[in-house]
């Protein structure tokens, strides 16, 4: 008996059979947040063969209260997630070959690294590059694993393509104004039990257990302390263009993303979301004040000042980013207030 | 009668987990309508309804008992 | 707003006035194995005051599957798991007072700690300890928190004095021959799922949220897709021992707990349960034999190797642990084994 | 007739999670003896039981359409 994996190989659901097969699989997180970061660790653990992480952001101070990998040192070194993530994962297990790239999920990074892998974890926290990974999963034919919270609600779904309804079938539109993290607040063992719905649904997947992955809906909230599993049959939409019979994956299309320029000669970003429609400012003005941002505006625009940004919000969801020349720092900044 | 429940934000907006009201014979999309108005609800058109515990189109038509539950998707991560 | 928690303090169930409770509290979490080491990593990221942890073993190759807070280098250093556990804590946060304890979980030592204690978390692996925390909740009046699994089946449930049944009511007697990681294995989402749930019940009980606390008990299986919720107002039992009128926190007793005995001029620990009773020695042969342990035996006893140690265990429980003199190192084993 | 649930090596022990029976007029502790003899189920006493979704204990009597679940406490962690 593999030692190191003893008790995993001694549960009757994976077997020294399936801790072969773990070993040889090949796992793909989106994202190195709180949700990328405790995946990433469970799965660097559970002995996963490969493991790719991709992030784009960076160690702060108000990260450690949820993300699992990291410590005052990584956020005092200003380090990348991925590095950071990369570093702390080796320490726990050399065995896993660990790849970790500070990079933007844009269809284009993500069609390069596809491949060879087996499973996809969302560990995003924007519709927009959910909708890229559910596109991505269609059309190369690897399943992902959805999951998402915000204060004590969490969910998640796994996403088996030619199985299951995709997220295109269940939201047909991007909603514009998801709650996030930065919104709603989150405490960590929301974050915690939805790693865990993922990371379990990924061992069925790595073990080939494809009995077992659940095909129902879980959302739950710890606080109120309700859970729920819906069954998802109903949701297949025959004439989703991400998995029905004439599909284009839309949000493959650099047309239907979200576009961040710098504007010449100034020290701004302007971020054009792909899906523009009316958003509430008025709603949005007072959530922000009540999470004590500084808020100023008209019928028009909203100004919000963050630290040493400051963003002006339009009515069709256009931003511009004032005090940065840096794109994906500014979409970063502008996803986590309009999710 | 039906009872309909409410996750997450939707409930802070309601004010309450649950609610009792009869709205047999309606679509979905009509109640959803009808909630809007009544709690201003944001953004009911990404919500997702379960009729009984299983996925609903907004198309769907509630019948007499049935248990509807709203559970917005969310974005944090 | 204070930056590091400033998610949480978003949290309308946390707020500033639970963040600054939060800062307030001490909670004992008693062991440092899987569900230990996550508790406190969440406990220390979410900035509680003072944190004590007590553990009685070392870090060992197998525990890295499952137990966060360890890595490759722990295991080479042979750490024990309280030690290990504090230096990575302070890694983390070193806003919060670690207190690591290399003991074992006696009523004496739980009775010197438990004086500011606001709230107890369970991450033993066996029944006797979860009865003397159970005692000890009673007598001094602070809530405890339930948590247990195997393979991917878990449970949790808060016990608060007063107000909810208690663990004796639920259990009248111990089980002797409980499931235990060792033979039942575990996959570490499972452990999370657990962590998930005693960490949210610790946080209501930090900020003092005492309608928020779950009063069900809780459990689940992450392979099958279930999740049940019982209500438990009718396991109250008015004669109990530990919580009824008459009660007697018998499980503070010394003669009500395992005995270990060095064995004069023999390398051999003996181990004498607390509540002698007949085992099944034949299914114990054979889950044993199907784990692939050595075993050998007859109708009066069972004889088991398990690395440089071989244990001889009785009908009534009783065991010998021959290759130690080490009392401590000794119990661990049986309880392994025998729950 | 009785849904009867079984949790974690209950269920390995009788090899599915649930089976319909006629338990009606028996106590719960009458109902864990039969099952115990029946797919010999492993120290049965120590097991929690559920009618309903609610804690029973041994001599609580069960009722047509009852929904009883075997739930074992669990040492490990």
């Amino acid at each position: 008996m593999n030692e190191r994996y003893s008790r995993q190989i001694l549960f009757s659901g994976i077997g020294r059979e399936g801790q072969e097969k773990i070993r040889n699989k090949h796992v793909l997180i989106i994202g190195a947040g709180a949700l990328g970061s405790g995946n990433a660790e469970i799965l660097t653990r559970a002995g996963v063969g490969k493991i790719t992480i991709i992030d784009r952001d960076y160690v702060e101070l108000s990260n450690l209260q949820r993300q699992q990998l990291y410590t005052e040192e990584d956020v005092s070194e200003k380090l990348p997630k991925a590095a950071a993530a990369e570093k702390r994962l080796r320490a726990i297990n050399s065995d896993v070959e660990i790849r970790a790239l500070v990079d933007d999920a844009t269809p284009e990074v993500l069609e390069e690294l596809i491949s060879d892998v087996d499973v996809m974890i969302d560990a995003t926290d924007n519709f927009e590059t959910r909708m890229v990974i559910n596109d991505i999963s269609q059309k190369y034919n690897v399943p992902w694993i959805y999951g998402a919270c915000v204060g004590s609600f969490g969910m998640s779904f796994s996403i088996i393509p030619g199985k299951t309804p995709c997220l295109n079938c269940l939201l047909r539109t991007i909603p514009l104004q998801g709650m996030t993290c930065d919104t709603g607040g989150i405490i960590s063992p929301t974050v915690q039990m939805v790693i865990s719905h993922q990371t379990a649904e990924a061992l069925k997947i790595l073990v080939e257990d494809w009995e077992a992955v659940r095909t129902s809906f879980v959302s739950f909230d710890l606080w109120r302390n309700q859970y729920t599993s819906l069954k998802m049959g109903k949701a297949k939409f025959a004439g989703c263009l991400s998995c029905g019979e004439d599909r284009t994956y839309p949000y493959l299309d650099r047309e239907n993303m979200t576009k961040s320029t710098v504007l010449c000669g100034r020290d701004t970003v302007q971020i054009r979301p792909s899906n523009l429609g009316k958003i509430s400012l008025e709603r949005l003005a007072t959530q922000l004040l009540s999470l004590g941002y500084k808020v100023k505006g008209n019928p028009y625009l909203l100004s919000v000042e963050m630290g040493s940004e400051r963003m002006v919000i339009f009515q069709d969801g256009r931003a511009l980013i004032h005090g940065t020349k840096d794109l994906i720092h500014a979409k970063t900044i502008y996803q986590r207030i309009l999710g | 009668m039906n009872k309909v429940l409410f996750f997450a934000h939707l409930r802070d907006a309601v004010g309450k987990e649950l609610i009792e009201i009869n709205a047999s014979g309606k679509t979905v999309g009509e109640l959803k309508e009808e909630l809007t108005e009544k709690y201003h609800l944001p953004r009911m058109e990404t919500v997702m309804t379960a009729i009984n515990e299983e996925f609903a189109s907004n198309d769907e038509v509630i019948q007499d008992g049935d248990e509807i539950a709203f559970i917005p998707p969310v974005s944090g991560g």
